[in-house]
């Protein structure tokens, strides 16, 4: 079993890729940084295969399979290994990652073709890989911690990748800084749990949590610790408001880490902490609550949004708000599910849009965009089937996931109406938005100067991975398919033993199981056939489809609609068009009042003259004497006699007269 | 009919006091050297008579030593003397004064 | 007067002193003359001749006209240190004689032996304290002297002698080492008897030490500033060096002061590696008691023959006188108990004279160094010998004591 | 009639009449000449004191070679009279009641040393220490200190050389 043995290569991969474009690409052509690049990454995604493979013999009681490599640090009781482990879990956002992460590889070599600093972006992103992965393979929160802060890392690095630009770096800093608030939570919860448990290995913690009881009151601090986390790294509300800033990014880099992999850590890190989350009724609750109202709430926003990637943005707020709705409820499985369905569309979407981006030359605004549709058919194909798919039309991979999110919140263990209406006036608002977004690019008349701007289909190596993804978008989730026709849903299946595991013996793990021995006591399987018309005639389904037709409405049909509905709506429109005044509010409430602080506490007092004055007091004070004492030094050895002559009756007298020698 | 020891003492002491005059007064780096040898002398004959009162041996032992020391230092001194004296046309103390702030 | 017969060690010490002083002195007087017609001989000269007979009281006539002669002081000499130079040469010279013992300690008067004027353990250490000031006139005498011939004399005496006095001190602990005492009578006595695989060899230390007796020997020549090393007085170089500038009585004494310190040195030697005043013979043979006196009734005759035949006037007149002088002397010798008392003297002063003659030969055969050869042989070659031969003794002698205590 | 205190006072005043000399001479040979007679003064005291090889070591080393090598310079640098500069006015001034004030401490001390009163020289007083006990003594217990200075001898000798040395 050589990949099993050996994980670290899975991580040596795109670290070597990266080191090397970092140290050498400077003077390479572009090839063969390409080379260099996609090829450690086709590489760790193939030793990804074969790792499956090797996975899928292991026999149950051998997972999670953990690998420990060498002990990083000792601290008294507080050990670290730098410790791999894989589990079902790990191996589907393995897969996911470096699939779509290979992926968008190949993209960015005709998207950044013509960009300053190549090698540079090529080597962030393999950077941004090694990170994600050791993210996704630790066994332990420690090494976990590593790849988070290394991913929000490349996270900065990528969105300031156009530094010059000053709001790009301002927009990076924002993210690193955002983050790190939640990151802090995250930490504090490292070292609870470590208070709590004394480890932070992941197994040893579960073990611990399922055999003994801890109080729940710690339990949910500790989960909502985490959870600040989460909601820092994957945008849910109050701290979204990094991720729209984050589109001054290349495309690439936000189909990547922004849509597809870097915001879903929050999820996984749930999902991974499942056995603490399912002990903490209440920090469930939370989760979910904030997911629900973060979906609901960012989908608003994307209603107005005009720049191509903004809505992409809030789409990708929301969706993530959704998955932490399916975590809050209970389903993680859907929630990981509708993470990678995700990964698959809103990345394909994002792509799209770099294509679009691409062919207008740098334009983003929807509103110089339209009729692109026969000038770029393959983006408008691919497109119009990620929306198709992130609507949640049936037979679409969101479709699937997006409905069992849903189920979870209506029917689930811990349903809650209040959250799953909310969910589906967000499914609806979701899918009116994206196909405003299609309707006002790819269909009406051009309202782009033709004669400037020469619209043209993207080049091979951009639209192949286009239609993959398209392709996934549409069978990514017919792993859920059966579980319609009263099959058994593969996925939750597959992911079954994560969850179910260290469940404690009350919870219900997942909604569907049809297994009998895992359904929980007094829930029985619906039959088959009410299954399928239920989910067709679901809400989130009519919903979809009531959302095609209002953009179809007023985007197509009638396109003065929108505007008189501003009218008549101003406040709202304006209050959503300026998403709700976040960032102002937030600028008022804690950048101002840190600023001034901060400039005239701490700087002007507290640095300039506490600190300041104190050294260069001590230092004035040393001059000074020095300068008075070194004219002893006068260089006359005569003197220098006198003086050893003073000491020694100086030192007669002390004898003499206190010490009392007679 | 016989000389105390403390004669002897005083006698050192005097003559130590003196070599730190001269130590002090002498310009000539030569002659400062040579303070210094007196001050040597007068504790070496503090040395023997305190052996002397006290019939222990080891007194002299360190004279012994002392002289030995002295003759080392001696060598020395002189070789760094008639470096001076080449390299700076003087052998008074006051106007060698570069070594200052 | 009870003072003195409390302190019977004055009396006898002045007398001692003024004893030694006249012997000293003449003995010094005739070195010179000795040394004058023997360098004559050698180079096939008469000498002085015309000063009495066979110029006998030539120094006689030198110590006058050094007496009468005009005592020069040159104006921008440093008077003190001008005059004090010579008096610190002589009397440091004369005061090493005062360590050395002539004859046996046996030979007593008010308790006080005769021949030694003070007796010291460790008379060695303090004839060479004595000596090591001796540098102190040469010096002294050149830089008071305030001109730059004496100033280079002096430096380079004080330079060599400094360096030479190193090898001279080293190439005699061998001795010591062997002797185990720096007792002079003690050494000597050391050096009673025979070898035992070689009865007839006396156990003197010249034998087992005969480098360091060669060591000692070079040593000393430079020591005493005499050719081959006589570089501070290089007349062809320094005019007269260290003493270019003193006249009269006071270059005198320099001169004096020379003599003297070959005497002390070849004192030294006799008594370090010769045996002292041993006899060579054993005591066995009673007939060597009469040596002194024969050789003097032989010297008388000779000089009897010599009055007859050769001598006129006023020098035959003198020369009788010395005859009748030798033959008393000698029948005195032979009055038994004198001659046990004069044995030691006898024999030591055989010794010395003979040290004397090779002196004289030295100066009479040998050319002077170059002033750098002069000094690489005293650091590169005599020191290292000398030491070598120190550190090969003290083997030996550790062995000795090993196998001994074993 | 007290010889050994005639001795005594007379070498004493020898001695101290030597160091002022060292102090008031200007000529360096002057001072080199009196510290000479301190010295040999010095030597005799410890004759009188029964310490003989002290005294001879004291001629030996001290007189015939460390004030030799002083004499030796002085006369190679030939510098002339020293030149009375006052720059230091500390020393100028403070130097001489300080020196006096330090003296007067150690006198005292030294005074007051609880073996003072024993008897130094004289008839009352035991014969002078053996060389033989004393070399012993140098060559058992202070045989390591004996070693290092041969060392430091060693050293310095060498230090010597290569300041003196002139450097073609």
């Amino acid at each position: 079993m050589p990949i099993l043995n050996h994980l670290w290569i899975i991580l040596a991969l795109p670290l070597a890729g990266s080191a090397v474009n970092g140290l050498f690409g400077k003077n390479w052509s572009k090839s063969a940084v390409n080379s260099v690049a996609i090829g450690s990454v086709s590489l760790a995604f193939l030793s990804v295969a074969e790792l499956v493979r090797e996975f899928s013999h292991l026999a149950a009681d051998q997972i999670p399979y953990v690998g420990n490599y060498f002990t990083w640090m000792t601290a008294g009781t507080f050990r670290v290994d730098f410790a791999l482990q894989v589990d079902q879990l790990t191996v589907v956002m393995l897969l996911t990652v470096s699939f779509v992460g290979m992926l968008i590889h190949i993209y960015s070599t005709g998207y950044m073709a013509h960009e300053g600093g190549y090698y540079r972006f090529f080597s962030y992103l393999n950077l941004f890989m090694f990170f994600m992965l050791t993210l996704v393979l630790a066994a332990n929160l420690i090494v976990m911690f590593v790849g988070w802060e290394g991913v929000g890392l490349c996270s900065y690095l990528l969105i300031g990748f156009w530094f010059l630009k000053k709001s790009a770096a301002d927009a990076g800093k924002k993210a690193f800084i955002t983050t790190r608030i939640g990151d802090f939570g995250f930490t504090v919860g490292i070292l609870l749990i470590f208070a709590v448990f004394q480890s932070v290995d992941f197994t040893t913690i579960f073990k611990s949590v399922a055999a003994t009881p801890i109080s729940e009151g710690v339990l949910t601090t500790i989960c909502i610790l985490l959870f600040t986390g989460a909601i820092g790294k994957s945008a849910q509300l109050p701290l979204y408001v990094w991720l729209p800033d984050a589109m001054e990014g290349p495309t690439p880099v936000s189909a990547l880490i922004h849509a597809a992999t870097m915001v879903t850590a929050g999820v996984y890190m749930v999902a991974r902490m499942n056995p603490l989350f399912s002990r903490a009724p209440v920090a469930m609750l939370i989760v979910a609550i904030v997911g629900a109202i973060t979906a609901f709430y960012s989908a608003t926003i994307g209603l107005t949004q005009t720049d191509i990637k903004k809505v992409l943005a809030y789409s990708t707020v929301s969706q993530l708000g959704y998955m932490f709705l399916a975590c809050g409820v209970g389903a993680y499985a859907a929630g990981i599910f509708h993470l990678m369905t995700h990964a698959f569309f809103k990345g394909l979407l994002f792509l799209c849009a770099g294509s679009v981006i691409h062919a207008m030359g740098g334009e983003q605004d929807m509103m110089k965009m339209g009729g692109l549709r026969k000038k770029i058919p393959i983006t408008y194909w691919t497109m119009l089937i990620a929306t198709l798919a992130i609507a949640g039309i049936p037979g679409f991979a969101g479709f699937f996931s997006k409905d069992e999110i849903l189920e979870a919140a209506q029917s689930g263990p811990h349903a809650n109406l209040v959250l799953w209406l909310l969910g589906v006036v967000g499914a609806l608002l979701t899918s009116f938005y994206m196909f405003r977004l299609v309707f006002l690019t790819f269909f009406g008349k051009p309202r782009y100067d033709e004669h400037h701007v020469h619209v043209h289909e993207s080049p091979f190596n951009m639209t192949v991975p286009l239609m993959i993804l398209a392709f996934l978008s549409i069978f990514g989730g017919w792993f859920a398919a059966p579980k319609l026709i009263g099959g058994i849903d593969h996925f939750e299946k597959f992911l079954d033993p994560v969850f179910s595991m260290y469940a404690p013996a009350t919870a219900v793990v997942s909604v569907r199981v049809v297994d009998p021995n895992l359904l929980p006591p007094g829930y029985s399987a619906p039959t088959p056939g009410m299954d399928l018309l239920h989910a067709l005639t679901g809400w989130p389904v009519i919903v979809g489809i009531l959302g095609l037709l209002v953009a179809w409405w007023f985007y197509v049909k009638s396109p003065d609609t929108p505007k008189r509905l501003a009218k008549s709506l101003h406040g709202l429109y304006t209050l959503i068009f300026h998403k709700y005044y976040v960032d102002e509010i937030y600028a008022a409430l804690i950048v101002r009042p840190l600023l001034w602080i901060s400039t005239n506490v701490l700087w002007h007092v507290v640095d300039e003259r506490v600190i300041d004055g104190t050294v260069n007091g001590v230092a004035a004070a040393a001059r000074e004497s020095g300068g008075e004492l070194r004219k002893i030094q006068s260089g006359n050895m005569r003197s220098y006699a006198a003086w050893v002559i003073i000491g020694a009756v100086g030192f007669a007298v002390l004898l003499f007269a206190v010490l009392g020698m007679r | 009919m016989n000389v105390p020891v403390s004669y002897y003492l005083v006698l050192s002491a005097i003559l130590f006091g003196l070599g730190v005059v001269a130590f002090v007064f002498k310009r000539n780096v030569i002659t400062v050297f040579m303070s210094i040898e007196l001050m040597l002398n007068a504790v070496n004959l503090a040395f023997v008579a305190f052996a002397r009162a006290r019939n222990q041996l080891d007194g002299l032992v360190f004279v012994f030593f002392v002289i030995v020391v002295a003759a080392a230092e001696a060598a020395v001194g002189l070789a760094i003397v008639i470096m001076l004296s080449r390299n700076r046309e003087s052998l008074n103390v006051e106007r060698v004064d570069q070594l200052k702030f | 007067m009870e003072f003195i017969s409390q302190h019977p060690i004055l009396v006898v010490s002045i007398v001692k002193i003024a004893v030694l002083l006249f012997v000293v002195m003449t003995a010094l007087a005739y070195l010179t003359w000795l040394e004058r017609k023997v360098i004559a001989h050698i180079q096939s000269r008469w000498g002085p001749y015309y000063v009495g007979a066979h110029g006998l009281l030539q120094p006689l006539a030198d110590g006058l006209k050094f007496l009468f002669k005009e005592d020069v002081t040159p104006p921008v000499s440093d008077r003190l240190v001008y005059t004090l130079a010579p008096f610190l040469a002589l009397s440091l010279a004369l005061t090493a004689l005062a360590l050395i013992p002539f004859g046996p300690p046996s030979v007593t008067l008010l308790g006080q032996p005769v021949f030694v004027v003070s007796n010291i353990d460790i008379g060695l250490l303090f004839l060479f304290a004595v000596t090591s000031l001796g540098v102190y006139g040469v010096a002294l005498a050149g830089w008071s002297s305030n001109s730059k011939y004496p100033l280079m004399g002096g430096l380079r005496s004080s330079a060599q002698m400094i360096s030479y006095e190193v090898s001279l001190t080293i190439s005699v602990v061998g001795v010591l080492l062997l002797a185990g005492t720096l007792d002079f009578n003690g050494i000597i006595e050391g050096q009673q008897g025979y070898f035992r695989y070689l009865p007839f060899i006396p156990r003197w230390h010249i034998f087992p030490q005969i480098i360091g007796f060669l060591c000692y020997l070079t040593a000393a020549i430079a020591e005493t500033n005499r050719i081959p090393f006589d570089l501070p007085e290089a007349e062809t170089e320094l005019v007269a060096g260290f003493h270019t500038e003193y006249s009269s009585f006071k270059f005198a004494m320099f001169f004096m002061a020379e003599y003297a310190n070959m005497i002390t040195v070849s004192c030294l030697a006799t008594i370090l590696f010769l045996g002292g005043w041993l006899s060579p013979f054993p005591d066995s043979w009673k007939w060597q008691l009469y040596l002194p006196g024969l050789g003097l009734i032989a010297l008388g005759l000779y000089c009897l023959v010599d009055t007859i035949t050769t001598m006129r006037g006023l020098a035959r007149l003198q020369f009788a006188v010395v005859t009748l002088l030798c033959l008393g002397g000698g029948a005195l010798c032979m009055i038994p108990v004198v001659a046990g008392y004069i044995q030691g003297v006898f024999w030591f002063t055989a010794k010395i004279v003979a040290i004397l003659f090779f002196y004289i030969w030295m100066r009479g055969t040998l050319p002077r160094f170059r002033y750098d050869q002069l000094m690489s042989f005293g650091w590169k070659l005599l020191l290292p010998v000398s030491l070598a031969n120190l550190v090969g003794t003290a083997i030996v002698v550790l062995y000795f004591i090993m196998r001994g205590a074993g | 009639m007290n010889l050994p205190l005639i001795v005594f006072f007379f070498f004493s005043f020898l001695a101290v009449a030597g160091a002022v000399m060292v102090i008031l001479a200007r000529e360096p040979i002057h001072s080199a000449l009196s510290l000479i007679l301190v010295m040999t003064a010095l030597a005799t005291l410890y004759l009188l004191l029964g310490a003989e090889f002290i005294a001879a070591v004291q001629i030996l080393v001290y007189a015939g070679a460390i004030m030799v090598l002083f004499v030796f310079v002085i006369m190679l640098l030939n510098m002339g009279v020293e030149e009375r500069t006052d720059f230091s006015k500390l020393a100028k001034f403070a130097g001489l009641p300080l020196a006096f004030v330090l003296l007067l401490f150690i006198a005292h001390w030294l005074w007051h040393s609880p073996v003072a009163g024993a008897a130094a020289s004289g008839p009352g007083q035991t014969t002078g220490f053996s060389t033989v006990d004393l070399s012993r003594l140098l060559f058992t217990s202070y045989l390591f200190p004996f070693e290092a200075t041969s060392i430091l001898i060693l050293i310095a000798i060498l230090g010597a050389m290569v300041l003196a040395r002139k450097e073609e």
